[in-house]
């Protein structure tokens, strides 16, 4: 025996394994993105999972990508939106009802949204961003009492991108704040047009009581801390979710580094305050 | 039946690289055969020029992918000719090894894939397989037999990058090489049921009088070593083939051919090599050569099937000859002193003969390169046989005809990319 | 700490016969097309005796020794990590029948190695990749069960090489612990190995061998040997690497090396904690049955970065500092560790000889005007 | 006539080598005339089904009028088309003619230079029409070619890592030819595939895969120069082989000998 190892112990399921899991439903959201309802074949692959942490699909021999967790089903599913925009999350988008897939997870680090409670909540959101942050919207939605003002700020390229678009009234029956921009409109549009930035003067909220979420483009996303933190946002109540490559998702193939970051394993969610500094340097 | 007809084949199959066939019959006559070459002109030996020698084989192999150990072979030893060096001992050994490799994979892709299909009507190994897969199975196992000796001592199977002036740049290890043998030992029963097999296809009543030309040694069946002979007395050094052999660029063909001076087209290929040399073929190649028929002379082409097939034998045979007593040589190549020469080989290529000429500066680049490929010294042969073989069976309807005149053409197994000397003529049709 | 017993070189042999009786698969230094690598070996006879190694940034040439030294080479191109975490692994075999997926080979147990030959500073780099691979919250069965089973036969280095700084980095050249054996090579009039067990697996075996106990003048001479080895030409100050790692982020210094660097990956693959892998999901013609293989893959590679139809990292100066932040900087706050431990193999086996001990100091510079 | 998916193999400028790879996977040549229909491969069969096709392999670099004409017959006859071997992915060995005088070389290998037509220059596919994907290698390897056969199939990305064949090398645990005996070795600026084959056997690669997809050429000819006393006219001579027309090498060959 070698000694002087640090061992931890060897985990039952080997971590590179993907189980099977069954298409339940699927959805198609818009032109290009499938929201699926997945569930483990075997009850007992199934594990806890908070919003914002993600799963690795598997397609048979085509490959393993990760997608966010984007809520959870009428049962024991898991809700996953993905966009086909490759190989895997083309082959994700055609599956149908009663297909086996590959998963492995969840996988990394979730909101803190208990942590914010009492606070004013600020959702901003760019593209497929808005499917990891639907959670965050349901989580609150079912809580609604324990937060304050609650403001969704989204945007697409296009109209026609805008994802859940059917859910926004029943947020805004809920009382929630729902802001809606795109870069570029066309005749049927008269919402506003511009980044997803410019939505922040027309919204509702505190400064020093909000705690902001936000998923989408990276410049998106550090353009939207900044305009928080130069309104007043304390910059540690600020939280992004970050996307880089990942194979192993278990911190071990090295390739989600972000400086000292694993973002399988510290992320992908984190407080601006950590990655502030990272995300500036250009090819990090 | 019409009085003029002609038999184009646009694109020749199973053949390497690209032609057509263009028959002209007037009158009941055939009055044009024209093996026509799409092949586009490569320039090796321009642009070997001002290389160094020691590239000249890695070079030299990209004309063509189904013998590129040939090319390197004939490279070399012209190389080290050039040089005064003479490769000797397990070197030599190894390098026959090499060549035993590329014959059973050149000849079993010939056999299975190229040529028996048409004996047995399908287009393809791929049809016959659907009918008598074990025997397909047999051709592939046979052939991936030679290509692990290729790949074992060259690195891969199409291009190796072992070979080098004065021997090999690594000797592979001795667990590898006993390993082969045990994958020959298979091989050889293959090869022996093959020439069962091919020697009982119908063969269509031709012979030729040919003028056989290979090479000859006094005690090997000939591969990287010996004079230049032929049939008809001509018996010269390798030094000496340019003052008995002509390339012409004639218009009215489509290709570089090499002739006899004064004597015009030859034969080279396994028909030639077992002509001159079924002596020195090893015991079993020459059993099976005897149960198949073979004589001490085969002058139908169509039966050079069952030639390869018995040369694959004595390939097998010689390979597990050279690795039982392989000895380890002290160093994988002998030095090769650099020099302004002159240098000429030829060795035998899976098609036959295959002469290379060098000169080489005292700064060690090659001056001036020539090299004469087995198919552009056939192809006359080819245009001649097909004109005798057509004549007497004109009354056979026109696809018949076509499929037997293609047949006759792969008798040769063409290899069309060896195309240093092939080009695209335009053809005049009146 | 055990004392110090002598197993004299003729009888080295003992030693890998008690290793076969325990049923362990020897693996060790050896020579081979040039250098000194580790490979399978089965005693005495395998090891580089009479062979040492001269090392330069891009330069490495295997020598011949006037005496019959076994271990009197530095580090080789190769790493322990190869039997731990191998270059080439796949990690299951799956079929699909009926809409189903299904796995359809078993884990295999790797082989119960003993290392043989293990420098301070491997030992070093064995214990980054215990953190990386088995420290964390998911565990690399394979590389723990390995590592788990190995058995490790150390040596302390009475050479270096003038590529070697783990003097500086304080991993070597002296063996102190976290092994089964030490042992530390003496030639002269005597040939003898003084042998130190530092496990009970390791003391056991010590005990099979009923070796003498080594004289005071024997430890006297091994102590100065391997304090001669510890003279060494290179250093890197480890004292405030991550710092200045962290504030080079946007130094010029890369974008010169760059100019330099080939962006082959070399430095990564012969670096013994390096650990980046890549995962393909692969199929075959069928359609039928899908392999995942995991494969050394590297932060200067291609793709390694990719996202959204490019890479991250794509200038050669953003690879380069990923891998030298990475390995002297952010290191540190994920395993708690330096990821360099000073062998020198990434100076000696770039084929450009890019020198980090020579850069840093660059970067160093290049902060302080 | 079958609903397997129709595999053509075109051939242009070439030696055939990397068609015959194809029939060199003699363990898996009947699954793969079991997944897809050989419908047009003449090195093999005399059999020819009419386009379109689903995949076309294309060996072999345009030289002539014609088969730049020919090229686009196939392109249009083709869902997809892959290019195999330096030949069809950067004009192969006979694009050494590009940096001479072709009539020059036509005068040096036939007699009667007025019988030839050919291109001033040896050209890759992608330089007429569209290419989907390039497999690299002269030539390329059959392992190469059956992974982007079965990617094809299965509508998936080939695995086809385009770094440096030191990749490969440093997996294999093969010794550096360069640092271990000051051999020159193309393979921290080659692309990888053939598994490092050539310093297995003791001796630099000569980049027959081509340009990896990032290279620092100067560098590695500095240090060649510097290090390895590698003259300039040699120096030129190692970029401008096989990919010689691939533009990292050339551009660095050129600025050699
Ligand atoms: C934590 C996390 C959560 C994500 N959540 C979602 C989501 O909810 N919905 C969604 O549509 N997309 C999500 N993505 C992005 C999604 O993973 C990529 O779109 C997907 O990997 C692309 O793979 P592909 O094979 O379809 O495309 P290709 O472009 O063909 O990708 C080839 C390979 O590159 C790698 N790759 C490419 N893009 C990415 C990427 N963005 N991240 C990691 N690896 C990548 C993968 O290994 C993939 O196999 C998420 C990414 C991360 C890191
Ligand atoms: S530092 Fe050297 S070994 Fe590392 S990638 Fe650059 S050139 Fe290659
Ligand atoms: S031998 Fe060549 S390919 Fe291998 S690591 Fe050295 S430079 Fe790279
Ligand atoms: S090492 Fe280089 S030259 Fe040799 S086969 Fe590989 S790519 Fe070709």
């Amino acid at each position: 025996m070698a000694v002087g190892t640090e061992r931890a112990a060897a985990s039952a399921d080997d971590v590179w394994v993907p189980r099977p899991w069954v298409v339940r439903s699927a959805t198609r959201e818009i032109g290009d993105t499938v929201t699926l309802e997945i569930e483990p074949r075997d009850a007992s692959a199934a594990r806890p999972v908070a919003p914002g942490q993600f799963m690795m699909l598997y397609i048979f021999g085509v490959g393993e990508v990760p997608i966010s967790v984007s809520g959870t089903g009428p049962t024991s599913g898991l809700l996953h939106t993905v966009r086909d925009v490759g190989a895997v999350t083309h082959a994700l988008c055609n599956l149908g009802v009663g297909d086996v897939l590959g998963a492995r997870g969840p996988f990394g680090s979730a909101w803190p949204i208990d942590e914010h409670k009492g606070c004013d909540v600020v959702i901003a959101a760019g593209g497929i961003g808005l499917a990891p942050l639907r959670p965050v919207v349901r989580h609150v939605l079912e809580r609604r009492g324990e937060y304050d003002d609650v403001v969704v700020l989204y945007g697409s390229r296009q109209p026609d991108q805008l994802l859940y678009t059917p859910e926004f009234e029943r947020w805004r029956a809920a009382g929630i704040q729902v802001e809606v921009t795109v870069d570029h409109a066309d005749q049927t549009w008269d919402g506003h047009i511009g980044v997803v930035p410019t939505l922040v003067r027309h919204a509702r909220f505190q400064v020093d009581e909000a705690a902001a979420f936000l998923c989408g483009p990276e410049v998106m996303m550090r353009f939207m801390a900044q305009e928080l933190v130069d309104r007043g946002v304390v910059p540690e109540r600020i939280h992004l979710s970050l996307e880089r490559n990942m194979k192993c998702a278990v911190g071990m193939c090295g390739r989600c580094q972000l400086g000292p970051e694993f973002l399988c394993l510290d992320g992908p969610v984190f407080p601006w305050t950590r990655v502030e500094r990272l995300m500036a340097v250009p090819e990090l | 039946m019409a009085e003029s007809r002609s038999i184009k084949v646009d694109y020749l199959a199973r053949v390497e690289g690209e032609g057509a066939l263009d028959v002209r019959i007037e009158d009941g006559r055939v009055t044009d055969v024209r093996l026509e070459i799409f092949e586009p002109p490569r320039f090796f030996e321009a642009f070997l020029r001002g290389r160094r020698s020691a590239e000249a084989p890695d070079i030299t192999a990209r004309i063509c992918g189904i013998c590129p150990v040939a090319y390197q072979m004939s490279a070399v030893h012209a190389l080290e000719d050039a040089a005064g060096v003479q490769v000797d001992g397990p070197l030599r050994r190894l390098r026959r090894l090499l060549y035993c490799g590329e014959w059973i994979e050149s000849h079993t892709l010939h056999v299975y894939m190229l040529h028996a299909p048409d004996f047995l009507g399908k287009h393809s190994v791929i049809e016959m397989a659907k009918e008598q897969p074990e025997l397909v199975e047999r051709g592939l196992r046979l052939k991936k037999a030679g290509n692990a000796i290729v790949a074992l001592l060259g690195g891969r199977e199409i291009h190796p990058v072992n070979v080098r002036v004065g021997g090999f740049y690594k000797i592979p290890g001795d667990r590898e090489l006993s390993q082969l043998a045990r994958q020959l030992e298979t091989a050889l029963d293959d090869a022996l049921a093959t020439v069962e097999w091919v020697a009982a296809f119908d063969f269509p009543d031709f012979e030729v009088d040919y003028e056989f030309v290979a090479l000859r040694h006094p005690d090997e069946y000939p591969f990287n070593e010996g004079r230049i002979v032929s049939s008809r007395g001509l018996d010269i050094d390798a030094r000496e083939f340019h003052e008995h052999f002509e390339e012409v660029h004639v218009e009215r063909s489509n290709a570089l051919h090499c002739r006899l001076k004064q004597r015009g087209h030859y034969k080279v290929g396994p028909l030639a090599r077992y002509h001159l040399n079924h002596g020195l073929l090893s015991p079993r190649a020459q059993q099976a050569a005897r149960v198949a028929g073979l004589g001490d002379s085969c002058r139908n082409p169509f039966r050079s099937i069952v030639v390869r097939a018995v040369e694959v034998v004595h390939a097998c045979e010689e390979a597990l000859a050279i690795l039982a007593d392989f000895e380890r040589p002290e160093r994988p190549f002998v030095d090769v002193p650099a020099g302004a020469a002159t240098g000429y080989a030829a060795t035998e290529a899976p098609r036959g003969l295959l002469h290379h000429t060098y000169r080489i500066d005292a700064a060690g680049l090659i001056e001036h390169a020539q090299i004469i490929p087995p198919t552009s010294q056939n192809q006359g042969t080819i245009e001649d046989d097909l004109r005798q073989f057509i004549a007497p069976r004109l009354d056979l309807a026109d696809d018949d005809l076509r499929w037997q005149c293609e047949q006759a053409i792969r008798n040769y197994d063409p290899c069309i990319s060896c195309a240093t000397h092939f080009l695209k003529l335009t053809v005049d049709r009146r | 700490m055990t004392a110090t017993s002598v197993l004299a070189a003729e009888h080295l042999d003992r030693l890998f016969q008690a290793l076969a009786r325990r049923e362990y698969t020897c693996v060790g230094p050896t020579v081979r097309d040039g250098a000194i690598v580790y490979d399978r070996i089965e005693g005495a006879a395998d090891l580089p005796r009479g062979f040492t190694d001269t090392q330069a940034p891009g330069e490495y040439r295997l020598e011949r020794r006037d005496d019959d030294a076994c271990f009197a080479y530095v580090v080789g191109p190769h790493s322990w990590k190869k039997y731990l975490f191998p270059p080439e692994r796949r990690l299951w075999r799956l079929r699909r029948s009926d809409g189903s997926i299904e796995r359809v080979d078993a884990d295999e147990p790797p082989p119960r190695y003993a290392f043989i030959g293990v420098r301070a500073c491997e030992i070093a780099a064995l214990l980054i990749q215990d953190r990386v691979f088995t420290g964390g919250p998911h565990s690399d069965t394979y590389y723990g069960r390995a590592r788990e089973d190995a058995f490790v036969v150390a040596v302390s280095c009475t050479e270096s090489a003038p590529t070697c700084f783990c003097s500086s980095m304080g991993t070597g050249p002296a063996v102190t612990g976290d092994c089964d054996l030490a042992l530390t090579e003496l030639v002269g009039e005597q040939h003898v190995f003084l042998v130190e067990a530092h496990s009970p697996a390791g003391r056991e075996l010590v005990d099979e061998l009923d070796l003498q106990p080594a004289a005071t003048e024997q430890e006297h001479a091994a102590r100065a040997a391997v304090g001669a080895a510890a003279q060494q030409e290179r250093a890197l100050d480890p004292e405030g690497l991550p710092e200045l790692m962290g504030k080079s982020l946007e130094s010029p210094r890369w974008d010169e090396i760059a100019e330099r660097c080939l962006a082959c990956a070399n430095c990564t693959l012969v670096c013994p904690t390096c650990f980046c892998s890549d995962v393909e999901d692969i199929s075959d013609l069928t359609g039928e049955h899908a392999e995942r293989w995991r494969r050394w893959d590297s932060c200067f590679n291609p793709g390694f970065s990719y996202l959204h139809g490019g890479d991250v990292r794509r200038a050669t100066a953003a690879k380069y500092r990923q891998w030298l932040t990475h390995k002297l900087g952010t290191w540190v706050e994920q395993f708690d560790t330096s990821g360099c431990v000073g062998c020198g193999r990434c100076i000696t086996w770039c084929p450009v000889g890019i020198d980090i001990t020579a850069e840093v100091p660059k970067l160093a510079k290049g902060e302080a005007s | 006539m079958s609903d397997k998916p129709k595999l053509a193999v075109w051939k242009f400028a070439s030696c055939d080598g990397c068609q015959l790879s194809l029939l060199d996977c003699e363990d898996e040549l009947l699954t793969v005339a079991g997944e897809v229909e050989l419908a047009m491969f003449l090195e093999a069969s005399s059999a020819r089904v009419e386009g379109p096709y689903d995949l076309s392999l294309v060996e072999g670099s345009i030289t002539t009028p014609h088969d730049a004409e020919r090229i686009r017959a196939v392109r249009e006859q083709s869902r997809a088309l892959v290019t195999i071997g330096a030949c069809a992915t950067a004009g192969g060995i006979q694009a050494l003619r590009n940096f001479q005088d072709v009539e020059e070389f036509t005068r040096a290998v036939y007699a009667h230079p007025e019988y030839i037509r050919t291109l001033a220059r040896s050209t890759p596919i992608a330089d007429h029409v569209k290419v989907d994907f390039e497999l690299r290698g002269c030539p390329i390897d059959k392992g190469q070619l059956l992974e982007v056969l079965s990617a094809f199939l299965h509508r998936r990305k080939p695995r086809i890592p385009t770094f440096s064949v030191c990749v490969e090398c440093k997996r294999r645990g093969i010794v550096c030819v360069t640092v271990a005996r000051g051999e020159p070795c193309l393979g921290p600026v080659t692309h990888a595939g053939c598994g490092a084959i050539c310093p297995a056997f003791d001796r630099g690669c000569y980049g027959c895969f081509g340009p990896a997809a990032s290279t620092n050429t100067p560098s590695l000819a500095d240090h060649w120069k510097k290090h390895l006393g590698v003259p300039d006219d040699e120096l030129g001579r190692a970029f401008l082989s096989f990919n010689a027309w691939a533009p990292d090498f050339r551009a660095e060959g050129e600025r050699h000998g």
